[in-house]
């Protein structure tokens, strides 16, 4: 069931072709089909996953089973484990970037409002904070 | 556009813009006198400036040179040098820089640390920013003052900062203290006065149209002064009184919106709300719109003033264009301060 | 090189039902022309991982700020449709490499089913979308187009329904649907646009366009195809089974 | 230049009798849908040109009103749109595509010897949905203006009754305009080099052009997604930014300075490029610190998204983001202190050609040691807290943005004018349109540092009367600024007309751009280059013949 198994499959061949774009890789059915049960397999794995509490854990793995699902499909649905070198760089670094703009947005907003002592002064008490009409009531 | 450039009407909304205040007199020195604790902000700024100096003079003056000594003066004249790199010379001006923006950052990270934590004792006060208007409210005080304020010289001051409608920023150039306002966010900011006299507060985010004209004044006062609570002070005991505080009122809130002198702007007009009849002031019928979307006619009264000051949306004027415009809400404005526009809006009334 | 006009290199077809193609005038070889196409296409889906990014980055941020509202949010979603189309989606990407496989070994009408299953596999992830949106409809909780605005007088949405109550007790409930609906909304686009392009791909395979010596187009609309799955791996956890 | 150069003409460059790009072909088609690249880029020169001159005109209309404390001119409604249209013009339609678009494209495949950019159709689409993405702002013009600010921030943007759907969607489109010149350009660099063009014998030009192609395909759909955000909310008010709805404001201005950073540098990267350029063949100098100027690229593109945060330095963002994006603000310094140091380097004991291009450069040294500087000033924390959103910042980034990347620019204008058309401008007039841009842009810009160092806000309608000497100032400098521009575009129109015959390798030029015949034809060599020698080895300059290279 694992793509492991696969990933160096003997019938993947890298053809050379004269006539057109040069070398070439081919992958074999067999490895397409097995990175689908794979995929489905694991699908079944994220649902399974999301019935079981595991705290503060739970966004993480959800996001782990995804990027396994997602390095599949790039790797070998997409061809990237045999692209090469300039084009596999640039795709991923776009994952590298998108990365520092989540570190960098969600880090802000996770330590807002620290090491900000007047937050934690007491207020005079005839004006307290009020949010100014952004409570939102439903009905 | 275009057509809004020329159909724009001449300046109805004019404010008179805020006098000169003295500690900006005309001088060709950098920052605006200190006013406040934070020395360490024109420490740095004078740092980074003589450092910026030297580096802008030592470039300008080899450039200068070079075009003064190596300039060609025949078209084959090769260049003095081929040199392509100096290793040594790269290292230099590579680490040597690094250094310096490595103090800068220190010392700035240091300041702002400064500027971040107030102090216990900090006076804790709360600004109320709104297009286009500041509200200031004071410990232990139910009154409220506008587009002024007033604090103790020597006494650390904390400001809380709201926003009931966009981005606004709280900039006080002589203090140099500055925040962003974010609306459903309570902003901080605290300062320490240390020179009595009066300073402009200005809002530095821009906030839409008369994001100019949201001026403030600060006045650093001695604790005999402020003592006096002088935002308290409210002359209403006359009716010539009122509608004098009235009128001041209007040019602090309401003139960006609401002329006095029959000219539409973004809302109605003032003059001639009431008509004067002998010794009575007698409101118009007029006709609104409620917030089911139907419409009835009312008079417009005292009570239907206040109503339309405090919940101006419950019922606004039918007629285009103010169907259409939204005004904000003075829901903390005073029963005295009502009766005083009241007051005025009286003195603007047609016979 | 105005000496070599009308000399551009031919890629020949590799047997009869093909045919050959000529490659564009500023390149010298298929292999230059080939890879600069792909290095192109590579760094578009760079791009388009870029675009959807900042919706994962707004998703994560607002997750992080009202983590009931999700919690309670993805409760509404239907996790089975969502598993169904996962499956659907998986499958027309296997379809989809398959096809590209068939393309490189010039297997004509292989490559024509395999496209075909793809976009059937397209039609079927989208009736199933309209299925799920039509029930978030009658929930009240679809941003729909007209009468839309903030009730300054209630507080409230006028989009934001909610006429079973299923999100009251959460601190601002419409956030959860807005994400829910842009990026899938955004998706749906991508599938739409996805399954056009292969309608386009199977145009030209039939008249045998591409085969072993140049498959480029297949490559380039596959690759666009796995991307649409791609997203829709991290978007089934992180709407559906919200944790 | 290599043995594989054939026999040209030396003395002259015989546009006349053979084809060039210009003439090959005639009719609009033929250049609607040209897949030329220096078509393409002569196209987009004439559209940035007119995008320039209409910011231009909304830039002295806003120093004309403020002449006075109270506004001399307009509304504060109606001055509010006119600064929005001065930014979003320059910024979006002007300075981002202006350098690539035009000049890298006429330029670049030039540079490395090949036949055209590695996809032309998309090139051509580029240039479309860079006037669609305009036609979209001017739409939006006619349809009641916007007054957002360039910036559109949120939620001042989501409520304002003004047409900021368009304008969003326009940016939108412009965008992915940008996205695809940067896409292409990559693909280029990497596929489409002569032979013997490694990379380190590519022009720096390329390197920078590169680099900032990077940016534009890794930052600008942030953007992209953003103002789509944006007008989501406006038409379905789905509240991610809207603070009434749970929104985050703050979450807008990460989102925004994520591309509006890099952004900074797609814009001034191509500039450096220029004058890396213009410094070593008008000091027939090889450039000193090659390497370092080619890696100090890639730096900057890379430091560059690591800093956004200290645009947002009093927004309220937490206290440990500040001190991170402070802390790496510093480090873009350093590879840009680098470039500034090289350049000199490189005039120094050069020989120096005291021509328009050069003074052009030799201004923008200047103008840019300024900008940088100033820069530092900014990057400070507390410092920052006092001097952002003042016209300290606003003085700063005109240095940047106007004195630098619009100088380099001209001064590329009229180092590859000859190249592009075969003519020339007058010399004399072109020094002296140089001299009064330098003093006009000093006299704009300098006070309005003092007055942000002493708390003018920017995008202030009316003023405080203590500012009013410091506005007048620059409203006069304004003027004649905008006078040297307008003898600018009118003696580069005239040589059109009436140019003189340029020569073949007008500046004595060793790059690959200089091989190519003046104009270049259809696909720009006569014979394959391949490249031999160093890049910038003017050893292989015969002096005696001027400008040929040996052969």
């Amino acid at each position: 069931m694992s793509a492991h198994n696969h990933a160096h499959d003997a019938s993947s061949a890298h053809g050379h072709d004269a006539h057109g774009y040069g070398p070439h890789h081919v992958t074999s059915s067999k490895v397409f089909f097995n990175v689908l049960l794979t995929l489905l397999f694991l699908t079944i794995i994220t649902v399974a996953a999301s019935r079981v509490d595991f705290g503060a854990a739970n966004l993480l793995i959800a996001m782990l089973i995804a990027s396994v699902k997602a390095s599949l499909v790039i790797a070998i649905f997409m061809h990237v484990k045999w692209d090469t070198a300039i084009n596999k760089v640039f795709f991923l670094s776009s994952f590298l970037f998108l990365s520092l703009l989540m570190i960098f947005t969600l880090s802000d907003q996770a330590t807002r409002g620290r090491a900000n002592p007047i937050n934690k002064m007491k207020a005079p008490v005839d004006w307290q904070f009020v949010q100014p009409k952004a409570q939102h009531t439903n009905h | 556009m275009i057509s809004h450039l020329i159909q724009d009407p001449p300046k109805i909304n004019y404010i008179e813009s805020p006098a000169k205040i003295d500690a900006l007199s005309d001088h060709w020195g950098q920052l605006v006198p200190l006013a406040s604790t934070f020395d360490h902000v024109d420490g740095l700024f004078y740092f980074t400036y003589i450092v910026c100096i030297f580096f802008f003079v030592l470039i300008a003056g080899v450039l200068a040179y070079s075009v003064a000594k190596y300039r060609r003066k025949t078209w084959d004249q090769p260049a003095v040098s081929n040199v392509t790199h100096n290793t040594p010379l790269e290292v230099i001006w590579t680490i040597i820089p690094l250094i310096i923006v490595m103090v800068m950052f220190a010392w700035g990270w240091k300041g702002s640390l400064d500027m971040t934590v107030a102090p216990a004792d900090a006076v804790q006060y709360k600004a109320v920013a709104k297009q286009w208007s500041w509200t200031f409210y004071y410990p232990n005080s139910k009154v409220q003052s506008f587009n002024e304020f007033w604090v103790e010289i020597d006494k650390p001051a904390a400001f809380t900062l709201q926003s009931t409608d966009v981005l606004h920023a709280f900039f006080l150039p002589a203090m140099r203290v500055k925040r962003d306002i974010v609306p459903g966010r309570q902003g901080t900011l605290w300062f320490h006065p240390t020179t009595k006299g009066e300073y402009h507060l200005f809002c530095a985010e821009y906030c839409g149209g008369d994001h100019s004209k949201m001026y403030a004044k600060l006045h650093v006062v001695s604790a005999e002064d402020y003592a006096k609570k002088p935002w308290d002070v409210l002359k209403d005991s006359t009716p010539q009184e009122a509608a004098a505080s009235g009128e001041n009122l209007y040019k602090q809130l309401c003139i960006s919106c609401h002329s006095v002198n029959g000219t539409a702007g973004t809302g109605p007009t003032w003059k001639g709300l009431f008509s004067k009849q002998g010794d009575n002031y007698l409101g118009r019928q007029r006709e609104v719109v409620t917030p089911d979307g139907g419409t009835q006619t009312i008079t417009v009264d005292e009570a239907y003033i206040t109503e339309s000051i405090r919940k101006p949306n419950e019922k606004k004027v039918a007629e285009l264009p103010y169907r259409n415009n939204n005004m904000s809400a003075f829901a903390d404005l005073d029963d005295r301060r009502v009766n005083c526009l009241i007051a005025y809006m009286k003195t603007l009334a047609d016979n | 090189m105005s000496h070599d006009h009308g000399h551009s290199v031919v890629v020949p077809a590799p047997g009869p039902g093909f045919l050959p193609h000529t490659v564009a005038h500023h390149f010298d070889t298929p292999t230059q022309e080939f890879q600069s196409a792909k290095l192109g296409f590579w760094l578009f889906l760079a791009t388009e991982i870029l675009l959807f990014g900042g919706m994962f980055a707004a998703y994560f941020f607002f997750h992080q700020a009202y983590p009931e509202t999700f919690h309670q949010g993805g409760k509404q979603l239907s996790w089975e449709l969502g598993a169904i189309n996962t499956t659907v989606l998986l499958l027309s990407s296997w379809t989809m490499a398959m096809g590209v496989r068939c393309a490189q070994t010039s297997q004509k009408n292989k490559l024509l089913v395999y496209c075909g299953l793809t976009v059937l596999g397209a039609v079927i992830f989208m009736v199933i979308k309209t299925i799920e949106y039509m029930a978030k409809y009658e929930h009240g909780f679809l941003p729909v187009f007209g009468g839309m605005g903030y009730d300054e007088a209630t507080g409230q949405l006028a989009w934001y329904k909610d006429y079973h109550g299923v999100m009251e007790g959460v601190p601002f409930g419409n956030l959860f649907f807005s994400i829910y609906f842009t990026m899938t909304a955004i998706h749906g686009l991508h599938v739409i646009i996805g399954a056009g392009l292969i309608l386009w791909i199977m145009k030209g395979a039939a008249k045998g366009r591409f085969h072993a010596h140049y498959y480029l187009p297949v490559d380039l609309v596959g690759l666009y195809w796995h991307l649409v799955d791609l997203i829709w791996i991290f978007l089934f956890p992180l709407l559906y089974l919200v944790p | 230049m290599t043995t594989h150069v054939p026999a040209l003409d030396i003395h002259t460059s015989e546009h006349g009798s053979k084809p060039n790009y210009l003439n090959v072909t005639k009719g609009f088609k033929s250049w609607a849908l040209t897949l030329d690249h220096k078509r393409i880029g002569l196209m987009y020169l004439i559209g940035v040109t007119a995008a320039f001159l209409a910011g231009g005109v909304f830039a002295l209309l806003v120093r004309l009103h403020l002449w006075e404390p109270h506004g001399a001119l307009f509304t504060n409604a109606t001055y509010n749109q006119i600064f929005t249209l001065h930014g979003v013009f320059m910024v979006f339609i002007f300075v981002i595509p202006a350098i690539p678009g035009s000049l890298g494209n006429i330029v670049l495949p030039l540079m490395l010897g090949a036949k055209d950019v590695a996809l032309p159709r998309l090139n051509l689409l580029s240039f479309y949905l860079w006037l669609t993405g305009t036609c979209f702002a001017l739409y939006a013009i006619l349809a009641g203006g916007f007054d957002t600010g360039w910036t559109f921030y949120a939620p001042y943007s989501l409520y304002t009754n003004q047409a900021v759907v368009s304008i969003g969607l326009g940016i939108f489109i412009l965008g992915f305009s940008s996205i695809f010149t940067g896409l292409n350009f990559i693909v280029t660099t990497h596929k489409m080099r002569a032979p013997g063009l490694t990379w380190f014998r590519m022009p720096l030009f390329v390197w920078a052009i590169y680099a900032t192609a990077i940016l534009q395909v890794l930052a600008t759909p942030v953007l992209g997604i953003t103002v789509l955000l944006v007008a989501l909310e406006r038409i379905y008010n789905i509240g991610i930014f809207d603070p009434r709805l749970g929104g985050d404001p703050v979450l807008f201005e990460h989102f925004f300075w994520f591309y509006s950073h890099p952004a900074v540098y797609i814009m001034v990267l191509p500039a450096f490029g220029i004058v890396s350029e213009l410094v070593t063949v008008h000091s027939r100098k090889p450039l000193f610190g090659y390497k370092l100027i080619a890696f100090s690229s890639l730096a900057i593109a890379v430091i560059s998204f690591l800093v956004w945060g200290h645009h947002m330095f009093t927004s309220g963002q937490s206290t440990y983001a500040m001190f991170a994006f402070s802390f790496l603000t510093f480090f873009v310094a350093i590879p840009t202190a680098i470039k500034e140091f090289s350049w000199v380097a490189t005039i120094w004991k050069g020989s120096i050609a005291m021509n328009a291009p050069m003074l052009y450069t030799l201004s923008f040294l200047i103008i840019f040691a300024i900008g940088g500087l100033t820069g530092v000033i900014l990057g400070a924390l507390n410092v920052d807290i006092h001097l952002h959103d003042t016209y300290f910042v606003v003085a700063h980034f005109h240095y940047v943005m106007m004195g630098s990347i619009a100088l380099a620019f001209f001064a590329g204008l009229h180092h590859w004018w000859p190249k592009m058309f075969g003519l020339m401008y007058n010399e004399g007039l072109a020094k002296l349109a140089c001299g009064i841009i330098f003093v006009g842009f000093n006299a704009t810009f300098i006070p309005q540092f003092i007055m942000g160092s002493r708390g003018m806000p920017r995008r202030y309608a009316t003023y405080v009367e203590d500012f009013e000497m410091y506005h007048k100032a620059s409203t006069l400098g304004a003027i004649v600024l905008g006078s040297g521009v307008a003898l600018m575009v009118g003696y580069l129109v005239h040589s059109l007309l009436a140019g003189k015959k340029a020569m073949q390798n007008q500046w004595g030029g060793v790059t690959l751009d200089w091989l190519s015949p003046t104009p270049p034809p259809l696909e720009n060599f006569d014979t394959p280059p391949v490249v031999t020698h160093e890049v910038y080895d003017y050893s292989v300059l015969d002096l005696k013949t001027l400008q040929t290279p040996v052969r």
